[in-house]
């Protein structure tokens, strides 16, 4: 029981189900001695050795592939690919194979395993590091796809996507790793895969969010609270499948929604969600349904990167133009 | 200028196209009659129900079929190397090993039939199923051999690849993975001369396919893949090395594709007749037919009595194909998650009403 | 002056810009003497030569890569992947450089290449044949994605497609490949890359589709005008960017909308549209914003195939359904 | 059993650690020492360079660096040895190359300092810019030379991968690429040793990586990364045979990293200190000075001047980052297509109304 960040408790989930689960092996570039790159391996092959936790070559095609082999034989693989920027050549084992394995051979092959990516923008990395593309994986049937957006809810939902019989895609939002600590008990409860969490309750407008975003929109509620404007937040967390009965039924009390998400716009989860509103929430919605994306542009270097984010002020614009309608 | 690393790519054939034991030793396979037999049984088998499946394909009742026709030295040849723990990791036309392993014929089928359900076969339940994208499978072979690695099992891994998958980069990568960790596993590389209409002097120019296991230092050589008993000793030999530790090995198996590229491939269009000719002389099944006939192991009787019993076999297996239950539409739902989530529980009940319809709006 | 098919008009345009262009060049697997699995390149290595029409090793990264680094050194490669099941290899390439190459250079090194590929289901083909995955490529900034549907449009279109100074993906939906024969001119006239296109008017409910689905979309128009409801039907044809003004504008006047798509519903194009309307469009709303779109499941093997894709029953439920609001 | 097909990996070396030639013959650039001296001084600028970014990014001053501390010569030897047409495929520490091929040390600060007008350098237009995404740079080398072996260009690629990255697909079907198409084109293994945290034994147990090159057929040679000599001339000789029209090379270059990975690494967590204390002993500046000191064609005097040159330099490049314009909001938007589309052109305008609000939402 101890107060950690975010990445602390991906390591804590990790080390959890090492220890409890002995066909769980962790495996990627640099996750071995280094301890990962952001350290969410940090120690853990010191602790439980290198046939549990390895060093790969820079191959991403093959973890992917070897993560999918070992899936299918029995163990447990939790694969990390080091920033989701060098996730592409992953795809194809993801979507043709992971993702299908079970429902291809009528459940006798599966794939229980995880990949883990840091993903998101903010810290000033080098091309390539900072892209939010969940909504690419959110379209593949038969992969779950899941944001924490905070130490616990890394905890417990990481230990759910490692014991889940299906494979998941785990994408930690690298800007808040060390954002703030939490007390987190490592007893081993996991988390819902298939359930928003509504972060703060609220009346007059629902706001939509997941992964670092998370903390624009509870800092925008702070401030709507001010206003006299009282905001439900709820992190959508399990992007894939999607709870959306949660959304619609907050909305159907606040009749209000902005999405807030750092990825582009076109074709992502946000639009996914303005478009469930747009059929089963429509008659609930007083106002447009507005979204506070990314642009529709590639994530500049470093130098612009504020700009292209998401701020606490475009949120609030975004929820001042739907709160003068009536 | 100091050499430090030599390689070389050995080219080893056993059993000449004439039927002829040639080369320096004698493997231990050429002695044991009955298993020859019983594979070359299983030859005839594959070859009876290939031409089968591709008459079910022109009269519309199979979709696109993948043709082994002339593989069956180098598909039976792995599968009878293989034990039944070892996990085999196919592409999707080497039913030769898959028959061997207990698949049965109807399955094959089914999965051309388009219905999953074929995937979900009688072979050893670790292996893996047809697998379309092309060289995706190695690297699962690979995942599969560091499994029992791990575990300390002492089972392998055997992958194919064609010649135009050897240019993929992930097979290559998983050559690397082999490398790297030592994993016990056998790439075979059947080298049909043709990837569709691109043959294989347009993959590289390398002299051998082999040697792409020089890349990671695994031993590489090249059999003869319309040998039976080359392929299936030198397969044996690699896995046995797998088997104790000692790594993986990288075969090239020459051999050549007889038939058209898949049922939707027009051969014609790109392959001149003389080669397919030419190659029919070195095709497999003659060879060890003679050699079985040359050492008065197998009569034109027995040859007649096979015949029958493959055509017999093939006839039970389309018709087990073509009785299988009717695939119900919520099985497009039900395999998608060991549970299923609530959004695709309410698209299941709305597909299963368009069933219920009167106008099937689904059915068409 | 010929009528031909859709898959011939490819062809078409392709031995347009060969011959008008020199440097143009198509590559991929099959594409040289075979003339490609669909006949897309049916005669132009004959006819160019097999310096402009260029088999290639079985390696997608590799064409995608190749092709890159062409188009920067000032040629104009049109690239196959000769299903878009196998186009993931090509994924780093296509979202990482070709998207990506005028924004990083700041214009000094751009790509004007187009990567073809044929895609969807419905005409019995092996797994990963048929699967419809144009959202996750819309979701790429920098990228134009683009589908006809008839043989007019795909001539058109890919003129377009081949001259634009920037990088098109452009899906040829292969189960209307064959479907009718138009009159297409050899004119060498392109059409817009920014446009919608308008199939049929309407003033009751506005039908939105692309690719495969305009022809079931039209089918259903056609019953829909039988029963007294005159549907306005909008061809996309170019997903991303994607032209929403025209959207807009429609169910402005007509209040009702459905989307039609062969891709499954998560985060998907259809999406896209249902969101802007939820936003820009909800003024206009009479009804719930319906999706018509395959299942959420695996593309399934051929034998339930027809059941995954949308039909005109589907699509007329759907109609009916918000016709019923007022 | 016949042996197909027979190759082997030299190692060359011209320049031994202590500045001594050695080896069976002498390459032309050894004796022309005003090329040596030039090259020479570039070494150490990319030293000067490498060591003032380290510190501006302590400072805060720049975002994450990769350093080139230990690869000078390689990078040296590559650049010099290329032709201004000739088309450079960098990944992101190389800038020995670039310097030599005229890009600024301004615009890499530029790039680094997270601006991609950095990437719009002065260095050949043709040239591609750094490439985060590992080996991707290797297939567009490949394609640019297709392009000039179509054209019927006299030109050539080198592309670079390091240790780490020469067990990726897309390097390996480069390689393949340039066996099929015979291309003009020299790929440069950089073995630092390390690829991050990662050994080179971990990436493959192949007694080379230069054999990679192997599996497509290609003459696939080592030679001493940290002997400049060494470096400039195989690289040449194979830049001769590709413009040749005999095709591509593989040479693996043996180096050493002497930093952290990059600024965002700490080496120490994982490298023994005593591996980088030797290695030391073998790093590039300090025999091709004493090369130079031996023939009497350097002095302390000049090493002074040289040293107070890069020192002045450095700073002057400095000074032109930190002076470089604030980089406007809409250079996110303006190069993303040739012509801006419509919704595109929408969020531009939302996005420079924010920078005219007093409270500035997007800077924060
Ligand atoms: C990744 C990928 N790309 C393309 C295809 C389409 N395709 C199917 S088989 C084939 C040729 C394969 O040739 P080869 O590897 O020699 O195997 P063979 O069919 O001759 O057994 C191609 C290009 C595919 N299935 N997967
Ligand atoms: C495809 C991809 N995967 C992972 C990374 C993250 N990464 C950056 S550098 C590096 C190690 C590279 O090692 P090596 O190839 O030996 O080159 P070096 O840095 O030593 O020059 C890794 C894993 C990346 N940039 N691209
Ligand atoms: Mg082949
Ligand atoms: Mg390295």
């Amino acid at each position: 029981m101890s107060n950690i960040t975010m990445v602390e408790a991906v390591s804590l989930a990790l080390s959890h189900e090492l220890e409890n689960d002995k066909d769980v092996v962790v495996l990627g570039e640099d996750v071995g001695i280094n301890g990962g790159v952001f350290r969410a391996t940090s120690g853990l092959a010191q602790k439980f050795g290198e046939n549990r936790v390895i060093d790969t070559p820079l191959a991403e095609a093959m973890i992917a592939g070897m993560t999918v082999g070992m899936a299918t034989q029995g163990l447990k693989p939790v694969a990390e690919a080091q920033f989701l920027g060098f996730i592409f050549p992953m795809f194809e084992q993801i979507v043709c194979h992971a993702a299908r394995m079970r429902n291809r051979t009528r459940g006798r092959l599966t794939c229980p395993l995880v990949i883990r990516a840091p993903f998101g923008g903010g810290i000033h990395a080098p091309e390539h590091h900072s892209e939010s593309i969940e909504s690419m994986f959110a379209h593949t049937p038969g992969l779950r796809v899941v944001i924490p957006s905070s130490p616990t809810r890394a905890y417990g939902l990481l230990l759910a996507a490692i014991r889940d019989p299906d494979p998941v895609l785990f994408l930690e939002p690298k800007r808040i790793y060390r954002l703030n600590k939490e007390e987190v008990i490592d007893d081993g409860e996991e988390l819902p895969l298939d359930m928003c969490f509504e972060l703060r309750e609220g009346n007059d407008i629902t706001l939509v969010t997941w992964g670092s975003m998370v903390k624009e929109t509870l800092e925008a509620a702070d401030q709507l609270a001010t206003q006299g404007i009282s905001a439900e937040v709820i992190d959508v967390a399990t992007v894939s499948p999607l709870d959306m009965d949660t959304i619609l039924e907050s909305v159907k009390k606040t009749g209000r929604c902005v999405i807030i998400q750092e990825a582009v716009q076109h074709c992502s989860v946000g639009s996914e969600i303005a478009a469930g509103l747009a059929d089963k929430g429509l008659y609930s919605l007083i106002a447009p349904v507005k979204r506070v994306s990314g642009y529709d542009v590639i994530m500049p270097l470093f130098k612009l990167e504020k700009k292209y984010m998401p701020s606490v002020e475009r949120i609030l614009m975004a929820v001042n133009k739907i709160m003068e309608v009536s | 200028m100091t050499t430090v690393a030599s390689f070389n790519v050995k080219y080893i054939q056993y059993l000449s196209p004439s039927g002829e034991l040639v080369g320096d030793s004698v493997p231990d396979i050429a002695k044991n009659f009955d298993h020859i037999k019983s594979l070359y049984e299983t030859m005839v088998m594959t070859r009876v129900f290939d031409a089968k499946a591709i008459s079910l394909q022109r009269t519309g009742k199979l979709g696109t079929y993948a043709s082994s026709l002339g593989h069956e030295a180098v598909h039976v040849g792995i599968g009878s190397a293989m034990q039944y723990e070892d996990v085999f990791a196919p592409s999707y036309r080497e039913y030769g090993v898959q028959l061997v392993r207990g698949v049965k014929m109807s399955e094959i089928l089914l999965y051309w039939g388009g219905d999953e359900r074929g995937s979900n076969f009688s072979g050893p339940p670790h292996d893996f199923a047809w697998c379309v994208p092309i060289a995706t499978q190695n690297t699962h072979a690979a995942g599969a051999a560091l499994a029992f690695k791990l575990r300390k099992e002492a089972r392998c891994t055997v992958s194919v690849i064609g010649d135009g998958g050897s240019s993929k980069g992930d097979f290559l990568e998983a050559i690397n993975a082999a490398s790297a960790f030592k994993l016990p596993m056998v790439f075979v590389i059947i080298n049909n001369g043709w990837a569709i209409s691109v043959p294989r002097k347009k993959q590289s120019s390398g002299q051998t396919l082999a040697q792409k296991g020089i890349a990671g230092g695994l031993p590489s050589i090249q059999v003869d893949g319309n040998d039976l008993l080359a392929v299936h000793h030198e397969i044996k030999k690699a896995l046995d090395k797998a088997r104790n530790g000692e790594g993986a090995t990288v075969i090239e198996a020459i051999t050549y594709r007889l038939g058209d590229h898949t049922t939707a491939d027009d051969a014609s269009r790109y392959r001149p007749d003389e080669e397919v000719e030419n190659a029919k002389r070195f095709e497999p099944i003659l060879r060890i037919r003679q050699y079985l006939m040359d050492n008065n192991q197998w009569s034109v009787q027995q040859e007649n009595q096979l015949m029958d019993k493959c055509a017999l076999r093939v006839e039970q297996a389309v018709k087990e194909y073509q009785s299988a239950s009717k695939l119900p539409v919520t099985d497009m739902f039900d395999y998608m998650y060991a549970e299923l989530p609530h959004d695709l529980a309410e698209q299941r009940a709305f597909a299963l009403s368009l069933e219920d319809n009167t106008v099937n709006g689904g059915e068409k």
